[in-house]
């Protein structure tokens, strides 16, 4: 396999709060490699947004990258200069947003929004046509008139869309989709998942799907990581994990989803909350609410190969059931 | 803002109008005093004389009958004579308004150029030195009595250091035809830059007297807006399409935080207008401001009514055109 | 700031200004200017259409009258040459030669009677009564005997009409023709040495000089056409900057210099002060039909309670001319050894002991803002004798006419007030102040002798013997004292040294026909 | 499972408010000066060295203590025109400030509330009413409103009151009405309206409590403006009589002798300046602590 696209090694991404340093991301490590599509799941708050803001360099201050190595293309991001930073994010690392209501500037036109995109990356051609050109892709009807309108002025879906469109303007290598489809409706969602995959194939585009909707993992994307309490607790291909989960936090999240071919199996719920970040301890962070804690848990305990192409931050890894 | 709204204004205001013209007109009326006895103070008229006098102003017929009289020739705007320069109301607060005038808009351009890179630097660098140093500023602002802070520039400015003149609105020697009666407007035209730049040197003073209280509102409302539309998604998007900091900061959050500054800004030229009496009489500025003061002290009745309808005129058009500013500036809300 | 320093700081202050501001002088030097910082703006130029000195001031340099004052006030002739009585009630005067207005046409005896007309006649100025009619008194009517010679018509024997002459300026009756009663407010067309250049409300009033002006008084030296070439009223209302333009050299006559201010003026080396005796007698009027106010013991001991001098010292800064009555040492029949009132508080405290007043009865001064600060002086040097005085202030427009009332005024105590005599006669300010019934008579004074002595002056035609009967007057009414007699201020100028050929004048008149740049 | 920890009593909004503002120093700080004011205001008479009406000439215009030369011994802060003491004119013209301060915002949230109450839930004729004459009044600029009052009454300590008052009332009015706008959708109201009760019982004890914090914030803000208000007014001549002192007429009488006396206004403009300060730091305290989204009133 070649050198992946985005690696990133021992991230701690920390927020200064009243009861001490919240540490939402601590020693992430993942990769992901020349348009692979992967699936990043997990409760909000267990630091699946941060992580990838952190590799984007928009954490807000007072929050700030303690430590750890973002390699893009062989490059250390937090070695760039704020310069070399920004003409990398959207040229390079793409975001797409959950809203796109919130997401777009409510006072600019679609186009505007488009073209400033274009500019910011010098990227040849007239820009409006290459705006046109990019709504259509995506699936805008009659694109050239809609350049003049506001964002409120589109629906649900096509908002979303005229996101991606902007998204993906400056032909980025890799996409952050951040809860890309939660604010859409199902009909909706298929669509633009479909679109996602569509525009991957075509340009070679690497997705970082964010969610903590894992039927759209299942379906989407060819691996994945289970992220909980600001960790990576597992990763491995999507149906490997699903079938034989390898943490029992990822057992966990099975058991509370509904399945298409057992509608009538019980739920269970995950009992306990997530634990204080701030007061968190070295140990397993899931140990206060898992079925098979045992002393040695409150060693810390690092990301382990657990089969093939699987890794899991579990030394029971073996014993959790399918 | 939907156009029944916009009747609404519109129907507020003769309604407003009506409301201030009867508390002016019957606090004129109420208020003791005769203005022929003011007019004839210590000279030797006699009685015959201040009848006659009384009779060419109308001021011998009943309250009422005046009042009816007032509100039809207002409404066709004649609002009488002036007692005292005995010549048209109209004419007398035409002369004197271009000076009120280009004073509040002087000092709002002062506000605004405080406000904006204040507000948006201490937004910016939230809970910073620069932050507290704002809020510090817009606090004294705020609190600061207008006529004593004037007072204050002219003793320090003008009289120790003699770097700005004490008063008036054009020193000697920089006179131009009047042809807008807006100094900055006329001495330009006139093609005379050290005039244009006297002028301002005479504008300097009263306007930061009168901008201070608005540059301290203006800027802690943009700092406030600023902050919002800095934690916003959109400014986040905009900052991962790998835009300019630059771009980022006044185009797209800048853009969004002024619609409520803009809003305050209409507001408070109203209020501006309305309240630059103190302003005007600390720097002997020949605006309408001082002459409303005088001639409600010398009961010169026509003028003050004029004057006072022009301000309620002027207010409430100001309150629609924020609103209409509120709209044009905020898509979402459909006009 | 030490006192010594602050002299250097006031030295350097003007210094910096100047600097500043060398384009300014330089350009008067160019054209020679005389600019005056004048407290007020006029109300209109129109010479019959108004009753305020400010706007007469500035009038006044761009409209002659029949008759003028120079700076000692001598009633000296202007476009008159000669003023002679035909009989008690009728007067010819003839008229000057070879006098332009401004607009060429030539001054006729027509345009006199039309003048003269225009002020005395009812609805003679654009439908409207000139306010100026009671200052020409009996003065009816006015017809043309001849090519140079104009006849003025009383209703009854005037002695003061030389007096009131000087104080009505005369226009071009073509003009009124031409702009209208209302262009004339604004469009003026006088004689004087003069003409209207710009008048920007509020701010200024631009002259420049009159080339074909007549030369004025002959009696007033140096006659001939100005001696500068434009002359500015400029409008500085504000104290601080009328003080502050004159320091830097932006003015060169500011009238109503504040007696604080005249140390700074005196300290430059600039400008200077220059005084006048006032016509303005300023006093404390006694409600006489109000309890204690009856009694003349009451008002002459506090008369005797007032230490009015160091009022004039302290608070006035010594530009006040102490009085023992109501007349103007400057003035026609002036007494001069009228009994003084002497400060003595211990015998202040007896006479108001013997007259029953006991010791802390509230007593109140009433007085406009203008005179707060004397007023509250006053109260409490007043206050010394054991009486609880304060001082109340109102506003004008609401104060004049109450105590111009006897009803309104039948429970107020004490009255700061003053009364003008510019034509410096006593019948101009005994009259309405002291005669019974007068306008100006706000204590309710009335003693048969004092009216007896006023009602013969009047009309008694022989200036002897009208002097005799206001020495007696003035000899009653001092023992009576119906006021606490003050004092007559003087009107106070600050004067650039760039000038010279002016001098400051009793009726407040600032003309400048003679004025030239010094050196 | 982790048992709860004994939660302490709950605190009522009031109380909960309290403690926020405790918390705030500079909020705290800014009371305490309030504070001092209100003491020098109500203990003037014998805190101030020297009658404050006690004029004599040969002191006029002496320097305060610091200056090196035209001092007076025991007249700290130099004396004034008529070489009364400055110091006790201050601290008496505090008493004027603060009174007319407390009278007028007093009053004038009282009627505002009341005003405000019937118009936001009666709605109808009275609204209609009520609403037409905050625009008319609001639409009279400030200043030529209070002049033209006062020239009408005179000068005097209960006219400016009045005239104040006849305006301020206003701004409370228009933030009761909004909040009981929106009160009135509420549930309680409902409820209570189904249970029955009387409007009077509904506005005075359902929604009137909701409103409070609301009212006192705005009375707060609107204290600050009120004392520049009356001191712009003293400057103009129409505020309080003599002998009683008022800091606004102070700083007018000190114009005329700026450059010999530069003391004689400002001191009395320092005062008006920290008192404001102090007054609007509280309120600004009040107002984070009472109503965080509250936007700050005119």
């Amino acid at each position: 396999m070649s050198a992946p696209l985005l690696s990133v090694r021992g991230l701690r991404t920390v927020f200064p709060t009243r009861r001490g340093p919240l540490a939402a991301a601590d020693g992430v490590d993942f990769d992901i490699a020349e348009g692979e599509a992967l699936g990043v799941v997990g409760e909000s708050g267990s630091g699946k947004s941060v992580t990838f803001l952190s590799v984007l360099g928009l954490v807000r201050p007072p929050g700030k990258v303690e430590r750890g190595e973002i390699l893009f293309g062989g490059r250390d991001l937090r070695h760039l200069s704020p310069n070399e930073l920004r003409a990398l994010r959207g040229r390079m690392v793409a975001l797409a947003m959950q809203d796109a209501l919130s997401a777009l500037n409510p006072a600019l036109t679609i186009g505007t929004q488009i073209v400033e995109t274009l500019r910011a990356h010098a990227i040849p051609g007239d820009p409006r046509a290459e705006a046109v050109r990019l709504l259509t892709r995506v699936g805008i009807p009659d694109a050239a008139r809609r350049l003049g309108d506001y964002p409120h002025q589109f629906s649900g879906g096509m908002r979303q869309r005229a996101m991606i469109a902007i998204s993906l303007a400056a032909r980025p290598r890799l996409l952050v989709a951040d809860e890309p489809t939660t604010a859409l409706d199902v009909t909706i969602r298929a669509q633009v998942l479909d679109l996602l995959d569509e525009l991957r194939a075509e340009q070679g585009l690497a997705v970082a799907m964010i969610t903590h909707d894992l039927a759209v993992v299942a379906e989407r994307c060819p691996r994945v990581m289970v992220m909980y309490a600001g960790q990576v607790v597992e990763t491995g291909p999507t149906a490997e994990v699903i079938a034989q989960p390898r943490h029992p936090y990822t057992r966990g999240l099975m058991d509370s989803l509904p399945r298409l071919e057992d509608p009538d199996r019980p739920l269970h719920a995950i009992p306990g909350q997530v634990p204080d970040l701030a007061t968190v301890d070295a140990g397993c962070r899931y140990r206060n609410r898992c079925a098979l804690a045992v002393a040695a848990c409150a060693e810390p305990v690092a990301l382990a190969p657990a089969g093939d192409a699987r890794l899991s931050r579990c030394i029971r890894a073996a014993e959790v059931s399918p | 803002m939907s156009f029944s709204r916009v009747l609404e204004r519109l129907v507020q205001l003769p309604i407003v109008l009506l409301g201030v013209s009867v508390i002016v007109f019957g606090m004129m009326a109420l208020t003791p005093g005769d203005p022929v006895e003011i007019m004839l103070a210590d000279q030797r008229a006699t009685e015959e004389q201040a009848a006659s006098l009384r009779r060419d102003l109308g001021l011998d017929r009943p309250i009422a009958e005046r009042f009816v009289v007032f509100l039809g020739n207002a409404a066709t705007g004649d609002f009488g004579i002036s007692f005292f320069h005995r010549r048209p109301v109209f004419e007398v607060i035409a002369e004197r308004l271009p000076a009120t005038i280009e004073l509040t808009l002087v000092a709002l351009l002062v506000a605004v150029l405080v406000a904006v890179p204040l507000g948006v630097a201490a937004a910016v660098k939230r809970d910073s030195w620069l932050d507290r140093a704002l809020s510090a500023i817009s606090l004294f602002g705020v609190s600061l009595p207008g006529f004593w802070f004037g007072i204050l520039l002219i003793l320090l400015f003008a009289v120790h250091l003699g770097w700005f003149p004490v008063g008036g609105r054009i020193p000697f020697g920089a006179e131009v035809p009047r042809l807008t009666g807006f100094l900055l407007i006329d001495t330009l035209a006139a093609g005379r830059p050290d005039a244009f730049l006297r002028a301002l040197s005479h504008l300097a003073l009263p306007a930061i007297t009168l901008g201070l209280p608005t540059a301290a509102l203006l800027a802690r409302v943009i700092r406030s807006a600023m902050a919002e539309v800095l934690a916003t998604d959109y400014v986040l998007f905009a900052e991962a399409k790998g835009l300019s900091r630059r771009r980022v900061l006044f185009l797209h959050a800048l853009k969004n935080a002024l619609i409520p500054a803009v809003t305050v800004l209409a507001i408070e030229t109203g209020s501006l207008l309305g309240g630059n009496m103190i302003v005007e009489t600390v720097f002997g500025w020949p605006g309408l401001g001082r002459l409303v003061v005088e001639s409600i002290f010398a009961r010169n009745y026509p003028l003050v009514q004029a004057a006072v309808l022009l301000y309620a005129v002027t207010y409430v058009l100001l309150n629609f055109c924020a609103d209409l500013l509120y709209a044009a500036l905020n898509p979402k809300v459909r006009l | 700031m030490k006192t010594t320093r602050r002299k250097a700081l006031l030295g350097a202050l003007a210094a910096p200004s100047l600097a500043l501001l060398p384009r300014a002088s330089l350009a008067q030097g160019a054209a020679r200017e005389v600019r005056v910082g004048f407290t007020q703006d006029a109300l209109t130029l129109d010479p019959a259409n108004h009753r305020n000195r400010e706007t007469e001031t500035i009038i006044r340099n761009m409209h002659d009258g029949l008759l003028t004052r120079d700076a000692q006030m001598r009633i000296q002739p202007e476009i008159a040459e000669a003023i002679t009585a035909v009989d008690p009630k009728t007067y010819d005067v003839r008229i000057r030669q070879g006098i332009r207005f401004h607009s060429g046409d030539p001054l006729t005896a027509e345009d006199i009677a039309f003048n003269i007309q225009r002020l005395v006649k009812p609805n003679a100025m654009g439908g409207q009564t000139s306010p100026r009619k009671s200052l020409l008194g009996p003065v009816e009517d006015a017809s043309v005997r001849d090519a140079r010679t104009v006849r003025l018509h009383m209703a009854e024997p005037w002695a003061l009409l030389r007096a009131m002459l000087p104080f009505q300026e005369m226009v071009n009756p073509r003009q009124v023709q031409r702009v209208g009663q209302d262009g004339m407010q604004t469009r003026p067309d006088g004689c004087g040495p003069y003409k209207l250049v710009d008048w920007r409300r509020g701010e200024a009033i631009i002259m420049e000089r009159f080339a074909e002006y007549y030369g004025g008084s002959p009696e007033i030296p140096v006659a001939g056409p100005a001696q500068v070439d434009r002359v500015i009223f400029r409008v500085l209302p504000e104290n601080s900057s009328r003080v502050a333009a004159l320091l830097a050299g932006e003015v060169d006559i500011i009238n109503d210099l504040p007696p604080s201010a005249m140390r700074q003026v005196e300290a430059s080396r600039n400008a200077q002060v220059m005084k006048v005796n006032g016509t303005r007698t300023f006093f404390v009027s006694l409600n006489l039909a109000k309890k204690p106010f009856d009694d003349v013991r009451v008002r002459r001991a506090l008369n005797h309670a007032l230490d009015k001098n160091v009022i004039i010292s302290r608070v006035l800064a010594n530009t006040a001319t102490p009085l023992r009555g109501v007349m103007s040492p400057d003035a026609f029949g002036f007494n001069p050894d009228l009994p003084e009132y002497a400060h003595n508080l211990d015998r202040a405290k007896a006479l108001l002991a013997e007259a029953g007043v006991a010791q802390g009865t509230e007593m109140v001064i009433d007085t406009t803002g203008a005179t707060r600060e004397i007023a509250e002086a006053i109260a409490a040097l007043l206050s010394r004798t054991g009486l609880r005085v304060r001082a109340q202030v109102w506003e004008g427009a609401v104060l004049s006419p109450m105590w111009q009332n006897a009803e309104r005024r039948k429970d107020r105590d004490m009255y700061l007030t003053s009364w003008g005599n510019g034509a410096l006669d006593p019948s101009d300010i005994m009259v309405p102040t002291l005669k019974t019934g007068g306008r100006g008579n706000s204590a309710g004074f009335s003693n048969a002798e004092v009216d007896r002595l006023l009602d013969a002056a009047e009309t008694e035609v022989d200036q002897e013997k009208r002097r005799e009967g206001y020495l007696r007057a003035q000899q009653i009414v001092s023992e009576q004292a119906p006021w606490i007699f003050l004092w007559l201020p003087q009107d106070i100028y600050g004067v650039s040294r760039r000038i010279a050929g002016w001098q400051p004048q009793a009726d407040s008149r600032i003309n400048l026909h003679r004025v030239r740049i010094a050196g | 499972m982790s048992a709860s920890v004994a939660e302490p009593p709950p605190l009522s909004p009031t109380a909960l408010a309290l403690r926020r503002l405790a918390g705030n120093r500079t909020a705290v700080a800014a009371s305490l000066v309030v504070l001092l004011f209100v003491l020098l205001a109500v203990f003037a008479p014998w805190i101030a060295p020297h009658d404050p009406a006690d004029a004599d000439l040969f002191r006029r215009l002496c320097a305060p203590a610091w200056a090196a030369e035209n001092t007076e011994p025991g007249y700290w802060l130099g004396c004034d025109a008529l070489g009364r003491d400055i110091l006790s004119r201050l601290i008496h013209g505090a008493r004027v400030s603060l009174s007319v301060a407390a009278l007028v915002v007093c009053i004038a949230a009282v009627i505002g509330t009341l005003a405000g109450l019937a118009a936001g839930y009666l709605r109808g004729w009275t609204d209609t009413i009520v609403s037409r004459l905050v625009d008319t009044l609001l639409g009279f600029p400030y200043l030529v409103f209070a002049i033209g009052l006062m020239a009408m009454m005179g000068p005097g300590l209960h006219n400016i009151v009045l005239a104040l008052v006849l305006k301020e009332w206003v701004f409370t009015c228009r933030v009761v009405r909004g909040e009981t706008l929106a009160a009135r959708e509420q549930d309680y109201v409902e409820a209570a309206r189904a249970l029955g009760c009387t409007p009077r019982h509904i506005m005075l004890r359902e929604i009137l409590p909701n409103v409070l914090s609301p009212v006192l914030v705005v009375a707060t803000f609107r204290m600050a403006y009120v004392i520049i208000m009356e001191a712009s007014l003293s400057f103009l001549g129409l505020g309080v009589q003599p002998p009683m002192p008022s800091w606004g007429s102070m700083v007018a009488d000190g114009r005329d002798f700026l450059v010999d006396a530069w003391w004689v206004s400002t001191l009395p403009g320092i005062c008006i300046l920290a008192l404001v300060l102090s007054i609007n730091l509280a309120s600004q305290g009040m107002r984070d602590a009472f109503d965080p989204r509250l936007h700050q009133s005119s």
